[in-house]
């Protein structure tokens, strides 16, 4: 379902590796299943036309791995970023990140990324292939040797569901056209939560993070986590903790790392991507999000290299903390 | 029998310049307010950052408030209005967890207002005692 | 591991009478740490104070946690008591167990339990305190005074009276300012030349003062006792050192008909001028906009006049770095435009004028040789309307207006009503007031003169429509106690129009991370108690930038800026906060955070080399705190997302601890 | 002072002026080009309304001498707009009236070609709301 191909993706990185352009490619790699496609840095056309991959799954955002694998190189480093990774590309200059030319940017289209933990829920799981086909996607498993096909709209991504944004914001080179910010209902679910009561949030809450093994992965994820020390893995910070002591850490963890990105989450989803318990976390983020729109005006991550955050700015004129619960009733 | 009234345990965070000064004048004008209260001196509100606030739950607080000068007061200019912002999202993200509102509060007091600041504690106390216990913050995750 | 001593004072019966300081001294006895206890009468008496000393000697005590009144009330004394026993002051911690304690509660048994509580915290904070040694810079000794007016003036003078260099950068040919262009000042009336003229020539004739005329500063780096300025001057065309100002090129200049700002462009200059005749330095200068020579290198006249060879058509800018300790502010104000009134008339009519214009009309040196005429015709006004409040006060225009009140109007629309009866008994003044407001020494007296003495109409009300109608401007204007609508017929209509802070001001405030109200009035440190000094350490407010001001009050707040520069400049070294801000560089993302919530610019960021642990270097952006600017809000410490920036004296650790010591 | 609280706020509410603000500065009164006709001045009006003595500004002819020129609003130094307070009056009056001096359908008999705009804005504005 994805308008670009693996071989245009291929051809456009050897074309960038060949003529000296890049010095190597920052691309999806074959992981252990059909879903499961890791980042790697392919050096030459060779690795790429053996290990490239390039199929419904590939939604890592690899603007993250910039702050480490950029300075790494002697020359360019090219990357392929999907609209919605830009943002979390320009959050990442902003803060001064990693060197803006060290980088090569190609922006690729995207129709959005399915969702393995969908897919699973439709076919089970002994998940032994999978393959795109038009509109749709085939499941082999373990228990049926004729392929499932399932509806790739069905499978999409949450955050595909609710994309922001088809906007390149940063690239030096575009397959395909610079597309547009969208409308979205992507704050529809904080609403839902923020119209329940106070009990009922509480109890949703709960539920979700009940779950949660403090296995990080969100935190190593997440683009806007690249602290070279985590305040969790710092003994001087006074929250140290890798895994959890008490029953409350989980909760002080989600919602110190919500905070920590608060004004500068763009909103990637990589967090719920990579929840393997997956908990809604992206809606804690959207939360904070939605609350900056509406107390300090619009305002999107990224959008802009050099735009100050809004948990670093000011007004004289900025709503009281009592005045957030005074917005309506229904937040009572 | 004396039945044994609930008595929460409530952290003030008060800025050196304004806050704390208030309620040294509180003090001085024999201004009371429960015990409940301990006030902890920072040099600016903007000094709070919401990791003591959590740890301060997450150790069996049952409230916590901040007190600062009154925005364009700030001995440092801006602190407070750094403050206003950063707890304005951060009890926002607190109740949106559902965890009572009542139980946070940010309160503007000047060097001068002994007297708000003793009426301020007074009605932070009652809220939060009228809450019980907090619970909630500390068992979010085990489900009963 | 500290060795804490824990003393518990009584405060006579103020704490001892609802705490029992006996049970708290006990109690505090098994916190970690903690090797000595004990509870003493009155800690910060002398007996209290050596009680600690030798408890310190005999215990070996690495830390001290004093349970008595408020910090901020005897934080000082006991600092300076660790610092007598050898200790570190910084290894001292209070716990309030007054103010925020005993007074506040009356159960003895409340009391205790928070004292105890209280002092635990402080014993667990104090576990983690470090000695902390205030940091030390040296002081450069010299100061900038930027502006030439009489503010700038003065504060030069009285810098450079106490021993020390000032540079005077003044953006116009000569210092002066507004002042100079004053004829009489009130409420003495003695001509402003004859009492500026003289300070002005002590400046060019002081040996500590160096005048920068025509120039501007440009850039601004470092901070309080460190600061580096590059300052701009402008090409004059003339040089500066060999020019006698004997005025022989100016004569001889064949373009003539340039409007002469110094007279508000009621008369001409030539293209190389001299603004007036006592100007400092009194030395030429090309109009480069004006001269033909430059323009298109036709003519070089007053080069070939020039006896001392002094024209330069070719200078060019130039740019001067020089280091200062401490930075005075004093770019002054400027009238606002009238441009936008269009119900005075200022545009249609030359003989409707603004007081400065006025000022300049009845001025020996201006336009008219002293004489009041008519700007249009020359003639001689016989009644002359002065419409008060200009522009101020204005709160629904602030696109022509300022909200603010002038504060200088009233006074010298008093004095030019006055002096205009004094000089032409036979013309009828009216002035059209809101409300007069003269409150300073001999000012309301002086208004009061105007209308007993020299009969000056003091009309209720404000003007509404000036219409120039033949030679004639009629005059329509409210008389509220008589509840009249007038109908004047004026030959001269002044407008006392609201006073605003120099263009260059914004800027310049930028450049010293030095803040400005939303009237582009420089802000003060503290409004009463700091009112010359800006937050931003080492800058320092004189005159009308910070808010409208006359001149005498503009002199004695130049003469506090200049004695808070003294002082200044007077140490060799600045001692610090301790308790400020650093970060841990390998932490440290570089992400520009905590630069962007300080409000005292004292953040920067350098690139450094760090070995990684596969042997390899990387060079990471980290940020560095410059510990003679910060003053330790802790700001930065929460806008770190890694936590790596914190505040020496408040560290998350020690706050944490106290927090838990509370929540236990 | 207040001896009409109900009118004058009603009035003030009506006009959504700012009374409060008036400095006494008498611009208002300067600049009005209908003053002469009015036996309470702008200024006046804003004033009384103040004050709250309403019954002497409901019962003056002055009401219907403003020509909604809003020179006064246009030059006032702190926003009070004089004019929107004589219209608020003046609606008060034509309310206790019960009837408006005129209606739609007169108008136009009484308009003629030559009739400026701009006056029949402001006739529509002054006689109907």
């Amino acid at each position: 379902m994805q308008k670009i191909t693996r071989d245009q993706l291929v051809s456009k990185a050897s074309e960038l590796l060949s003529n000296g352009t890049v010095c190597c490619v920052l691309g999806w790699g074959m992981g252990e299943f059909d879903y499961d496609v890791t980042p790697t840095v392919f050096n030459t056309v060779e690795e790429l036309n053996n290990g490239f991959v390039f199929n419904d799954f590939c939604g890592a955002n690899f603007s993250k791995y910039l702050v480490s694998k950029a300075a790494k190189c002697d020359g360019k480093i090219l990357v392929l970023l999907k609209p919605c990774d830009t943002y979390s590309f320009n959050q990442l200059l902003t803060e001064h990140r990693f060197d803006r030319e060290k980088v090569y940017v190609v922006g690729i289209p995207c129709e959005g990324m399915a969702d393995v933990s969908k897919v699973k829920a439709i076919c089970g799981e002994g998940i032994l292939a999978i393959s795109s086909n038009g509109d749709n996607i085939n499941v082999t498993t373990l228990y049926d040797e004729n392929p499932i096909v399932i509806n790739a709209a069905d499978v999409l991504a949450e955050r595909c569901v609710n994309c922001k944004s088809k906007k390149h914001v940063a690239y030096d080179e575009l397959l395909g056209d610079e597309g547009e910010v969208i409308e979205s209902n992507r704050f529809d679910e904080v609403a839902r939560l923020e119209a329940m009561s106070a009990d009922e949030r509480f109890a949703f809450w709960q539920n979700e993070l009940s779950r949660c093994i403090r296995c990080n992965a969100c935190r190593d994820a997440c683009p806007a986590c690249t602290c070279e020390k985590c305040v969790f893995d710092n003994p001087n910070s006074g929250v140290e903790n890798k895994s959890p002591a008490n029953s409350f850490e989980e909760k002080l963890f989600h919602i110190i790392r919500a905070y920590h990105v608060a004004g500068r989450c763009t909103d990637c989803g990589e967090c719920s991507r990579v929840c393997p318990q997956n908990i809604p976390l992206h809606l804690l983020n959207r939360k904070f999000i939605k609350d900056i729109n509406e107390f300090y005006g619009d305002y999107q991550a990224g959008e802009e290299v050099g735009m100050r955050a809004p948990l670093v700015n000011y007004t004289t004129e900025d709503l009281e903390p009592g005045e957030v619960f005074d917005r309506g009733a229904d937040n009572a | 029998m004396q039945v044994n009234e609930y008595k929460p345990l409530i952290v003030a965070f008060c800025c050196n310049w304004c806050s704390y000064a208030g309620a040294d004048l509180a003090g001085n004008n024999r201004l009371a307010y429960p015990a409940d209260v301990k006030i902890i001196r920072v040099p600016c509100s903007c000094r709070v950052n919401p990791m003591f606030i959590l740890r301060a739950f997450q150790r069996g607080a049952d409230g916590v408030i901040i007190c600062g000068c009154h925005p364009g007061d700030c001995h440092y200019t801006s602190g407070n209005y750094y403050t206003r912002r950063r707890m304005a999202a951060l009890f926002s993200m607190l109740d949106y967890l559902g965890i009572e509102k009542e139980r946070t509060r940010v309160e503007w007091v000047s060097a001068a207002e002994g007297a708000k600041f003793a009426a301020t504690m007074n009605d932070f106390a009652k809220t939060v005692a009228s809450l019980g216990e907090n619970k909630r913050l500390e068992d979010l995750r085990c489900k009963k | 591991m500290q060795r804490v001593g824990v003393f518990v004072c009584w405060c006579g019966s103020n704490i001892a009478g609802t705490v029992d300081v006996e049970a708290v001294s006990e109690a505090l006895k098994s916190e970690p740490g903690v090797v000595f206890s004990t509870n003493y009468q009155y800690m910060c008496s002398q007996a209290g104070q050596d009680m600690i000393k030798d408890a310190v000697k005999e215990h070996n005590l690495t830390g001290i946690v004093v349970c008595s009144c408020s910090p901020r009330m005897h934080e000082a004394t006991f600092r300076k008591t660790a610092a007598a026993a050898g200790l570190n002051p910084y290894m001292v911690e209070i716990a309030n167990i007054r103010e925020q304690c005993s007074w506040v509660h009356k159960d003895v048994l409340t009391g205790t339990e928070k004292a105890i509580i209280l002092g635990k915290a402080a014993v667990a904070k104090v576990n983690l305190n470090t000695p902390l040694i205030p940091g030390e810079s040296p002081v450069t000794k010299r100061a900038l005074v930027i502006g030439g007016g009489i503010a700038g003036i003065q504060t030069a003078l009285d810098i450079a009276d106490a021993g020390f260099e000032v540079d005077i950068v003044e953006k116009k040919p000569t210092i002066g300012g507004k002042m100079a262009q004053l004829d009489k000042t009130f409420p003495t009336l003695d001509c402003a030349a004859c009492i500026l003229t003289p300070k002005m020539v002590d400046v060019a004739q002081n040996e500590k003062i160096r005048i920068f005329s025509y120039s501007e500063v440009t850039e601004v780096q470092g901070f309080v006792g460190n600061f580096d300025v590059t300052i701009k001057k402008n090409a004059r065309y003339v040089k500066e050192e060999i020019c006698t100002g004997c005025g022989a090129c100016v004569e001889k200049c064949p373009m003539k008909k340039i409007p002469n700002e110094f007279n508000l462009g009621m008369d001409n200059r030539s293209a190389i001028y001299i603004p007036f005749a006592q100007a400092v330095p009194k030395v030429a200068t090309i109009d480069p906009n004006a001269c033909n020579m430059l323009k298109n290198g036709k003519c070089g006249v007053c080069s070939k006049v020039c006896a001392a060879g002094a024209i330069d058509y070719t200078q060019k800018d130039e740019y001067i770095n020089e280091k200062y300790g401490a930075i005075v502010v004093a770019t002054g104000f400027n009238p606002i435009s009238m441009d936008k009134f269009d119900e005075f008339a200022y545009n249609q009519s030359k003989d409707v004028i603004t007081s400065l214009e006025f000022e300049r009309l009845t001025n020996a040196a201006g336009p008219s040789a002293g004489k009041l005429v008519r700007p249009s015709d020359g003639k001689h006004p016989h009644t002359i309307v002065f419409v008060q409040c200009v522009g101020s006060r204005c709160e629904s225009c602030a696109e022509k207006g300022k909200e603010y009140c002038s504060k200088i109007c009233c006074m010298y629309t008093a004095k030019h009503a006055m002096l205009t009866r004094d000089k032409y008994p036979d013309t009828e003044v009216y002035v059209f007031y809101i409300d007069v407001r003269t409150p300073g020494k001999n000012f309301d007296e002086f208004y009061r003169r105007a209308v007993e003495e020299y009969g000056v109409k003091y009309v209720k009300g404000m003007v509404g429509k000036v219409t120039p109608e033949g030679d004639k401007l009629k005059v329509q204007a409210s008389d509220l106690i008589a509840n009249k609508q007038l109908h004047i017929d004026a030959d001269l209509v002044v407008l006392a129009a609201a006073i605003e802070p120099d263009k260059s001001a914004r800027p310049l405030a930028t450049m010293l991370t030095a803040s400005m109200d939303t009237n582009d009035f420089f802000t003060e440190a503290h409004p009463k108690l700091r009112p010359v000094e800006s937050p931003t350490a080492g800058v320092f407010l004189s005159g009308a930038c910070q808010g409208p001001k006359d001149i005498p009050e503009t002199v004695s707040q130049a003469g506090a800026a200049a004695s808070k520069v003294i002082g200044l400049l007077a140490k060799d070294k600045l001692t610090g906060n301790p308790c400020v801000a650093n970060s841990n560089e390998l932490m440290c993302n570089g992400c520009s955070s905590c630069a962007n919530v300080c409000p005292y610019g004292a953040i920067s960021y350098e690139d450094k080399e760090f070995r990684m642990p596969d042997r390899t270097t990387k060079v990471r952006r980290v940020a560095v705190v410059n510990p003679a600017v910060c003053q330790g809000c802790g700001a930065c410490t929460v806008a770190c997302p890694s936590g790596a920036m914190d505040l020496k004296g408040f560290a998350n650790s020690q706050i944490m601890a106290e927090v838990d010591a509370i929540c236990k | 002072m207040h001896n009409n609280k109900y009118l004058r706020d009603e009035i003030i509410r009506i006009s959504g002026a700012d009374v409060s603000k008036c400095m006494r500065c008498g611009k208002c009164s300067a600049t009005c080009p209908a003053y002469d006709e009015m036996e309470y001045h702008p200024h006046q009006f804003v004033n009384m309304v103040e004050c709250g003595d309403i019954e002497p500004l409901l019962n003056s002819e002055s009401l219907y001498k403003c020509l909604s020129c809003f020179a006064c609003i246009d030059r006032c130094p702190r926003g009070v707009q004089p004019a929107k307070v004589v219209e608020a009056v003046r609606l008060t009056a034509i309310r206790k009236q019960g009837a408006n001096h005129i209606t739609a359908d007169d108008i136009p008999a009484v308009v003629d070609a030559d009739t400026p705009q701009q006056l029949l804005v402001s006739a529509f504005r002054k006689y109907t709301k």
